[in-house]
């Protein structure tokens, strides 16, 4: 184990597989852990739940960009059709709703669209280049065929030795601290 | 971990994944064709050859400003000639790789998850080839912001009635969200060749682009919940633009123009070009590039299978403008059904029907679809044929419509010809660069994949 | 974003700069393999290949000058026309401005300009407010009185002079092409000897060194050769230089003239009488091969005249009945009520039978299958007497003019307040023209003719092939040629003179019934150009004096400075018109030789003068060469034009081409024509109507030496037409060559496909049912619609276009293209579909092939109420004005065509390349200062003239009251002879245009589209001899 | 592993990606912004003459009329730029050999126009008629400012499509008195929105569907 001055970001067990990672993280949990973050090369099912986070709000802001774009997308044509510059287009009325339809439906999936991947981003922080996982030797293969699980120095519970030993227990491939310089 | 002998040799379906795969070798075998494998002459000769025509078309484009839209066949009747037939079919090309993505998603189709990458490519680069000319195909391109709303000092806006309208905000809608779904799909790959590659400037370059992403499980959870979303969004989305495109016609009171079949069959014809184009494409890649475990006989097939649905109902699209023109009694309509039979156009219309309608009937034989060299050639032929439908419906309804003093007839000049081959140039670059610099596969899905095929045979 | 678009739609320098250039990429393309037919192109096929067929058409190439002349002015010309092209020195430059264009047209700033008022205002004139001239504009033996519309002292649009008995308001094609051949660039702008340019001074000197051997030789060896001579001061000069030296000729030579109709007259009654006809007073009327209706002196007034009396209304259902006998179809031909093809040598027959059955003695037999035409004829005539006539045609040899004479006569129809009178010869020197070029040419020959001055006209062109002109013009010693252009006459004379416009000189001239107007300038010389007053003045004994006191000098004689401004402001000199003469004709048709019918086996060629660019004089002006000829609707060229039969029979034949196809460019075989000695290379063209074995050949193409536009365009008839057979000839033979020729024909496809666009009945039909023209397709009615239809409280502008008064003529169209600046295109782009036309004249045939029924529609854009072109404009570029006009802002218009493809009317027309021309500064002081110059990309069409609507509704506002019914009149309104079209405010009941669409005849094209145009058609109703079988079918289908 | 990137690139990264957005937004409010201003609309720019002529002076001060050089406002589309002779009228008398007379003293005797520098310019799509607004009750200076007051002239309005619409949507906002068309100093009286809307009936003005008519202003 590697002799730092510098603060410590948390200690972080590797596993080989996916199952083994959701059974550790499962009883990190138990273990009363709160500060905890499992990392893997795909998405795994029951991971994210394991780690007690249940609601993501990403469909809501979806819903919500997608009502803004269409409200938006549908009162703009109606606007600038029947308010703004009234004009007589080969005798149809000003207000030619069903003519208004399509681009009320694509703003309204533009909308949802932005809303939803920027939302992600933002609920995600992402971008965010640097992290101090990265300073895990291993964890590159975080993005290849290894499974990781963190658990955070500001954790309340958190202790260098025990919780590590802790760690070890779960039958982690091995066990690192992972400094914040 | 995966024990491929448990299954039978002689199985009749393949499987979406050869056997004996893991995590590691996905990863290596496709992150490899970008990170450490080189270009070979193969690849520079192709991209010569694309690039010599993205110059041609770079000067097509200048001189059609420069000079006007005279320069091409177009005249008064046939206001539209091969600038709108291309972009119904660049559009339409598109949208397979829509398709195979989201809706094949939501109906949780596990094949589609080694096309769907270059798939969604193909679209971008097809929505970018076909964006290229509502644009030129004005008489001042250099106006064309008129179409946008935006507070002029004029004190006037666009006029929403009009399908061009429509057109502007679908495909630009089709545009962006293709991108960010490409975008999204992409960003834990691009980790992965963030971690992969030995070059500082690779790692940087694919860094900047993974946006720091770590596969941290909240993140995979909002992850998945967006892409999903966008997946919900994009299958209505395709199928709007499509129908827009065809309302461009159909709204119109053009005969042959103006049928309530247009939108079905478009969104019919597009998948079914769409997924010939993906074939046209995968035969070659997964040769190439030794894909052929990721890329199997069940792809093809399934591929094959969906044409031949789609071509069935486009063949019934046709049988309804027939049927609608003698039954609406139009006399109108009546004789553009059998100016397109007899008219001076009849090869072209004949043609059509071969491509799209006769030959691909081959499709319901199993040998057909697994004879890998056949279903390229009836690719192509679809692709072909595809386009000739197009050129049907702008040119012909064009040529004769109501007052028989006006009617006249359409010929490409050597610019339409340059303009069009110069986008197919085009559409070939940016794909082979795309090869060059980003996995054509899913490398995260086809993780998941493993880890599911390793499941079911535990 | 401040002035988007502007930058675009006008500043010709903002737009790139081009050059001419022979050779246009566009067109390298697929569809026009006709291109293969460039000389160079086969030669290098032969050169390449081997084997027979070849060899055989090497032969024929080479053995055959005229086919190779025939391909080599084509094609190079062709691009060059006003389609600019890029040279490729100046590709990226051109590239860099227009992507510049692209990128800046957003933000530039507006470049300064600066105003230039008078020094000293001309009184009367304010700046911006057009005024109006009278003048008359000269054509042949005839003149027509026009009120010019002049801008700032540029004359812009010409209209009718109602005042005047030769217009009565209307104009023809020739004189609304005229502003543009005032403007004509290539017009000759310098005086020159042997080729030199020269001072005016310097040709005085050289006429008064003439003088003195003149004077001592009575004017022996002095020649003039002028054409008709309708002018009374130039006539005077003339005869004052006659008596001057005695021993002086005036010759003269109208190449389009009419020496029949002169010895007709004589032949008759002993004497040159003019003859003037009352259409206004005639039940009936047999044209014996007289195109009286659309060409010769006085049509614009007979058409005026023909046409009020047939006008159709809800209590007056009475017409005349027209028969036309004619070889080639006229526009006379194409309205009447019987035209019956007919070899004009068997005109002459067929007048002797009518004669003879009138009980005008002589004898001779018509064909078994016109005796019951004959009789039908004769026994309408006869029914009408004293309110009928035969006219003969101009190209009718002179028997036929004193048969029609005698019958007249016979008829009482030359009685008193009759349907004919004469009266003393408009012309001032009526001489049988050939005659007297014959006796020029004779005395050349023998060297006689010392000094010879050549007064407008263009003889070495355009006289008979046989006379030799040229050769024996080289034999005076002294030759001057006045004329507007440098041209193939001026070529073979020593002294060139620049002629001056008609529009820039002062003259005088007689209209068709005596009436005399003054010609007055409405601008100075553009290009130094002089008057025949001028010339003939330098030879005579008082130099110096301008054609202004001349002219003046002619007619203050005896009244006050009061008249002469009443003249020049009436545009007649009033009390000039000839009074009748009463004189019988004492010759009796039994006289005649008996004439022998010609061998039906024989091919018969006859010349005529183009409809477009009559004699050759007009075949620099690009308006009239992309006119579409009124029947042929052919453009930029002549054609050989046979029958059907007659085609069949030579297996002769056209298709269409891919590029343009059947409206643009048809590929028509090429014929040899090889009579009276001399050869030339024609295209055929086969046209419906034409009679069968005769062969016509228009006269007026394949000048040599016009200017840049009527160079070399189509085939040269003169070099075939012997003074033998000026008008009509046999003894040819025509050869098909096996190639084949692009034309350019703006409608090919001349069958109405059963959508009843035009719609027609017999009068006795009509009678029975008033209500005919609407048994096809209606419009849904109002009450079915989903919208609320838009209110149009104020004023409603409509048009209503009578089909049975229409006769095609074109004047319109011309009135068009003058009125609202529409630019030309050239050949090229006339063969891709692409003319700028805004109104249109379809022909639609009904009825055989050999004998069809002509019905021409005039289409202007329908301005329709449910605009489909509106709805799919993406930007609104075209909509619709609270007066229910469909707009077309040209400045807003990014060009996407959509409007077009959805237009079911295919009005509109599109700038696919820069149609206009930028650069040459004449041009741009022609334009009308009152309409937008597109440019461009942009879409265009017909807006019911709408400067001409703001205009006068902004006079009549400041005058604080509404728009009175006729005081707005569209530019095709104002020309039209027929007064078919109809303009005005449909919202009041009595308006002339609400009345005519309350008449049952009146009906919308393609009504069930719902469209609901504002221009709406009144179906044609002829009225044929019930005896008679009425030729053709209902209305529509057959091909 | 290592890090790749700095801790900063957090903040960077974030930063360029929203205010790029942002930057994009900004540019078009500026591109609008430029198409409104002067820059481009010339409003408010005096414009030098080859002649020091002074509205201020000759209307302000000598209380010339508009119309004794613009002869042609009340009947034509034209206002109408006086001849050299109009000068003449009276500086053959007055000022008759001040120096700075001398171009116009020049064009007088050499009969060659002066270039005026022109001020207001409409581009050649629009068809503007004085006659009519002058005769509807549209003052000189509702749209040329107080000339009288101006040594050089300037454009004292935008002259953009949307101002020309703002009077056509809304012309009893500035209708005048007949008799007041010509005075430089009018201003609207308190109650301008009952009177404009009386002489706009007195008038007759058109509705302003017909006044906002493409074809009003455009052919």
């Amino acid at each position: 184990m590697i002799e730092r001055r510098s603060h410590i970001y948390g200690v972080m067990a590797e596993f080989d597989t996916a199952e083994q990672l959701v059974e550790a993280t499962a009883k990190t949990v138990a273990a009363g852990y709160q500060r905890v973050n499992a990392y893997s090369p795909f998405p795994i099912e029951g991971l994210a739940e394991a780690l007690g986070f249940r609601q993501s709000n990403v469909p809501r802001l979806t819903l919500l960009g997608g009502l803004l774009g269409g409200s938006g997308g549908f009162f703009m044509q109606y606007w600038m059709a029947a308010v703004s510059y009234p004009l007589n287009i080969g005798g149809r009325p000003l207000n030619s709703w069903p003519a208004f339809i399509p681009v009320t439906f694509e703003c309204t999936v533009l909308g949802a669209a932005l809303f939803a991947v920027l939302g992600m981003l933002a609920l995600n922080k992402l971008p965010q280049p640097h992290h101090p996982v990265f300073n895990a030797p291993r964890f590159g293969l975080a993005s290849n065929n290894r499974f990781f699980l963190c658990i955070v120095a500001n954790d309340p519970r958190f202790d260098r030795v025990q919780t590590a030993q802790f760690l070890e227990s779960l039958h982690a491939h091995d066990v690192v601290e992972v400094f914040d310089e | 971990m995966s024990s491929a002998n448990s299954v039978p040799p002689f199985r009749r379906v393949a499987p979406v994944l050869e056997p004996g795969h893991t995590y590691a070798s996905v990863t290596e075998k496709i992150s490899s064709i970008v990170l450490s494998r080189p270009a070979g002459t193969g690849w520079y000769l192709a991209f010569t050859l694309a690039f010599g025509l993205v110059m041609m078309l770079g000067m097509a484009l200048a001189y059609l400003i420069a000079k006007g839209t005279g320069i091409w066949g177009i005249n008064i009747p046939v206001g539209w000639g091969f600038a709108i037939v291309n972009f119904v079919w660049w559009i339409g090309i598109g949208h397979a790789g829509t398709l195979i993505s989201a809706i094949l998603l939501l109906l949780n189709q596990k094949w589609r998850t080694s096309i769907n990458r270059f798939a969604e490519a193909m679209t971008i680069f097809a929505v970018m080839c076909a964006g290229i000319f509502p644009l030129i195909h004005t008489g001042r391109p250099w106006l064309a912001y008129y179409m946008l709303p935006y507070p002029s000092t004029m004190g006037v806006w666009p006029q929403f009635r009009s399908p061009l309208i429509w057109d502007v905000f679908a495909v630009s809608t089709y545009f962006t969200v293709s991108l960010l779904f490409w975008f999204v799909g992409l960003i834990p790959d691009l980790a992965t060749l963030r971690d992969r590659a030995h070059s500082r400037l690779a790692q940087q370059l694919y860094g900047i682009l993974a946006m720091g992403w770590r596969g941290s499980a909240r993140h995979w959870h909002r992850y998945q919940s967006a892409y999903l979303l966008l997946a919900g969004l994009a299958t209505p989305l395709v199928v709007s633009v499509h129908t827009v495109v065809s309302f461009d016609f159909a709204i119109a009171i053009v005969p042959g123009w103006h049928t309530t079949i247009f939108p079905p069959y478009f969104v019919a014809g597009a998948i079914y070009s769409g997924f010939a184009m993906v074939l046209t494409l995968a035969i070659p890649l997964r040769k190439i590039y030794g894909l052929e475990d990721f890329i199997t006989m069940r792809h093809l097939e399934n591929m094959a299978k969906v044409m031949l649905a789609t071509g069935l109902i486009v063949a019934y699209g046709y049988a309804m403008e027939f049927f609608m023109s003698y039954y609406g009694g139009s006399k109108f309509e009546t004789f553009l059904a059998h100016n397109r039979l007899t008219g001076p156009y009849w090869p072209f219309y004949w043609a059509l029907i071969l491509c799209n309608l006769v030959v691909p009937q081959l499709l319901w034989f199993h040998k057909v679809r697994v004879h890998v060299p056949t279903l390229f050639l009836l690719s192509l032929v679809v692709n072909v044929g595809m386009w000739l439908e197009r050129f049907v419906i702008v040119v012909i309804s064009l040529h004769r419509d109501f007052m028989p003093s006006a009617w006249g007839m359409y010929a490409p000049t050597f610019w339409d010809w340059a303009t069009y081959i110069g986008t197919l140039g085009m559409f070939l670059a940016l794909l082979l660069l795309f090869v060059r610099a980003l996995p054509v596969i899913s490398i995260a899905e086809m993780r998941e994949l493993v880890a599911h095929t390793s499941e079911e045979q535990k | 974003m401040g002035a988007e678009g502007h930058r675009h739609e006008h500043r010709g320098g903002e737009e790139p700069e081009v050059k001419h250039d022979a050779h246009d990429p566009c067109t390298e393309e697929l569809g026009s393999r006709v291109y293969s037919l460039d000389l160079a192109a086969i030669r290098e096929r032969l050169a390449k290949s081997t084997g027979k067929e070849y060899w055989r058409s090497l032969e024929e190439l080479s053995g055959n000058p005229h086919f190779e002349e025939l391909l080599h002015r084509e094609f190079p010309r062709q691009a060059s026309e006003w389609d600019e092209s890029v040279d490729r020195r100046d590709f990226l430059k051109l590239m860099a401005a227009s992507l510049a264009l692209a990128g800046l047209s957003g933000c530039g700033r507006k470049p300064e300009e600066t105003i230039v008022p008078y020094v000293n205002q001309p009184a009367g004139m304010t700046p911006g407010k057009p005024q109006y001239y009278a003048t008359a504009m000269p054509l042949g033996a005839d003149a027509i009185g026009l009120l010019v519309e002049s801008h700032e002292g540029r004359p812009t649009k010409i209209e009718g002079n109602p005042d005047h008995p030769g217009s009565l308001g209307a104009t023809n094609a020739f004189a609304q092409a005229s502003i543009l051949g005032l403007y004509d660039p290539d017009r000759s702008q310098v005086l020159t000897y042997l080729g030199e340019i020269r001072a005016w001074s310097s040709f005085l000197e050289s006429a008064v060194a003439t003088a003195p051997m003149l004077k001592a030789t009575g004017g022996a060896g002095l020649r003039i050769l002028t054409g008709s001579v309708t002018s009374p001061t130039l006539a005077a000069q003339l005869r004052a230089l006659l008596a001057q030296y005695p021993q002086a000729k005036w010759h003269q030579w109208e190449t389009a003239g009419s020496d029949g109709a002169r010895e007709g007259g004589k032949l008759a009654f002993g004497r040159y009488v003019n003859t003037v006809y009352r259409p206004a007073k005639a039940n009936v009327i047999v044209s014996l091969d007289s195109d009286f209706l659309g060409s010769g002196p006085g049509h614009v007034r007979y058409a005026k005249e023909f046409f009020r009396r047939r006008k159709l209304s809800g209590e007056h259902a009475e017409m005349s009945r027209l028969y036309v006998l004619e070889p080639t179809p006229s526009v006379t031909g194409a309205v009447a009520d019987h035209s019956i093809p007919m070899k004009a040598s068997d005109v002459g027959l067929f007048a002797r039978a009518l004669a003879a059955k009138l009980g005008l003695g002589g004898s001779a037999s018509v064909p078994a299958e016109r005796e019951k035409l004959l009789e039908a004829a004769a026994a309408d005539l006869q029914k009408h007497r004293g309110a009928s006539f035969v006219i003969a045609g101009e190209y009718q040899p002179a028997e036929v003019h004193a048969l029609a004479h005698a019958i007249n006569q016979a008829l009482l129809n030359a009685a008193a307040g009759g349907t004919v009178y004469y009266t003393e010869p408009v012309e001032m020197q009526p001489v049988n023209h050939l005659e007297s070029l014959r006796e020029l040419c004779a005395d050349m020959d023998a060297g006689r003719v010392d000094t010879l001055l050549i007064l407008g006209g263009n003889p070495v062109y355009d006289a008979p092939h046989d006379l030799d002109f040229v050769s024996k013009l080289k034999k005076a010693r002294l030759s001057f040629h006045l004329s507007q252009y440098f041209d193939e006459t001026s070529e073979y004379c020593q002294w060139h003179i620049p002629e001056a416009h008609y529009l820039e000189s002062w003259s005088d001239v007689r209209a068709f019934d005596g009436t005399a107007s003054v010609v007055q300038p409405l601008i100075a010389p553009l290009y130094q150009g002089k008057t025949a007053h001028d010339v003939i003045g330098a030879f005579s004994d008082k130099p110096g004096l301008s054609s202004y006191e001349r002219v003046r000098n002619t007619w203050v004689g005896g009244h006050t400075e009061k008249d002469w401004r009443k003249w020049l402001h009436d545009g007649v000199i009033g009390g000039t018109a000839f009074a009748p003469m009463a004189i019988t004709s004492k010759w009796n048709p039994a006289s005649l030789l008996p004439a022998k019918p010609a061998p039906a086996d024989q091919l018969e060629f006859i010349f005529r003068p183009d409809p477009s660019v009559y004699d050759g004089r007009f075949a620099n002006n690009g308006w009239l060469q992309e006119l579409p000829k009124p029947v042929s609707k052919l453009t930029w060229d002549n054609a050989a034009l046979v029958s059907p039969k007659t085609a069949e029979k030579l297996g002769l034949t056209h298709r269409a081409a891919w590029t343009g196809g059947e409206h643009g460019q048809i590929l028509s075989d090429v014929v040899d024509v090889d009579l009276a000695g001399s050869k030339v290379t024609a295209a055929a063209w086969t046209l419906p109507g034409q009679a069968d074995g005769v062969v016509t050949l228009p006269l007026g193409y394949g000048r040599s030496k016009s200017g840049q536009t009527g160079t070399n365009k189509g085939f040269n008839a003169y070099v075939v037409r012997a003074s033998t057979g000026i008008w009509c000839a046999t003894g040819g033979t025509l050869r098909k060559t096996g190639l084949e020729y692009p034309l350019a024909c703006t409608q090919y496809h001349h069958n109405m496909e059963g959508r009843e666009l035009v719609r027609s009945a017999s009068l006795d039909e009509y009678k029975h049912n008033p209500n005919f023209a609407h048994k096809g397709a209606e419009e849904p009615p109002k009450e079915l619609t989903l919208y609320k239809e838009f209110a149009y409280p104020g004023y409603a502008w409509g048009m209503a276009i009578d089909l049975a008064s229409c006769n095609g003529c074109n004047a319109c169209v011309v009135a068009c293209v003058s009125e609202n600046n529409i630019a030309i295109v050239g050949k090229d782009q006339v063969m891709r579909g692409r003319e700028m036309h805004w109104i249109r004249i379809d022909r639609y045939y009904e009825g055989s092939l050999d004998s069809p029924e002509t019905f021409f529609q005039p289409v202007p854009c329908q301005q329709c109420e449910n605009a489909p072109c509106e709805q799919v404009c993406p930007v609104g570029a075209t909509l619709h004005s609270a007066e229910g006009l469909n707009d077309m802002v040209y400045n807003r218009c990014v060009g996407t065509r959509y409007c077009s493809n959805n237009c079911p009317y295919k009005v509109r027309r599109f700038n696919f390349l820069r149609f206009q021309d930028w650069e040459t500064p004449a041009l741009k002081l022609m334009r009308n200062p009152e309409v937008t110059v597109r440019s461009r990309g942009v879409m265009e069409k017909c807006t019911y003239c709408v400067q001409r609507i703001n205009n006068a509704r902004i006079e009549v506002e400041k005058e604080n009251r509404p728009i009175r019914d006729g005081e707005i009149v569209t530019a095709c309104e104002a020309a039209c002879p027929a007064e078919a079209i109809v303009f005005g405010n449909a919202n009041d009941p009595k308006s002339r245009v609400a009345k005519l669409k309350a008449q049952q005849r009146n009906y919308t094209i393609l009504a069930e589209l719902n469209a609901r145009p504002r221009t709406t058609y009144l179906a044609a109703v002829r009225n044929p001899n019930p005896e008679l079988e009425k030729p053709g079918t209902p209305p529509g289908d057959k091909r | 592993m290592a890090q790749i990137f700095h801790r900063s690139t957090n903040f960077i990264s974030r930063f360029t990606l929203f205010s790029g957005l942002f930057l994009v937004g900004l540019a078009l409010l500026v591109l609008g912004a430029i198409a409104r201003s002067p820059y481009l609309t010339n409003q408010n720019i005096a414009r030098e003459q080859p002649v020091q002529f002074s509205h201020k002076h000759h209307v302000g001060d000598d209380g010339i009329d508009c119309r004794y050089c613009h002869t042609s406002v009340e009947t034509s589309a034209y206002a109408g730029i006086p001849p050299t002779k109009t000068c003449m009228n009276c500086h053959s008398v007055l000022f008759s050999n001040a120096e700075y007379l001398e171009p116009v003293r020049e064009s007088f005797r050499t009969g060659k126009s002066i270039q005026w520098v022109k001020v207001h310019r409409m581009p050649d799509y629009v068809y503007f008629n004085h006659s009519i607004h002058i005769n509807k009750g549209v003052g000189c200076s509702s749209c040329h400012g107080q000339v009288n007051q101006m040594p050089l002239v300037w454009q004292a309005s935008p002259l953009l499509m949307n101002w020309c619409l703002d009077c056509h949507r809304n012309p009893e906002a500035v209708l005048r008195p007949r008799e007041q068309v010509f005075n430089m100093d009018w201003k609207a009286p308190a109650d301008q929105a009952e009177i404009g809307r009386a002489l706009a009936t007195e008038y007759k003005l058109r509705t302003t569907a017909e006044l906002v008519s493409c074809s009003t202003c455009h052919r």
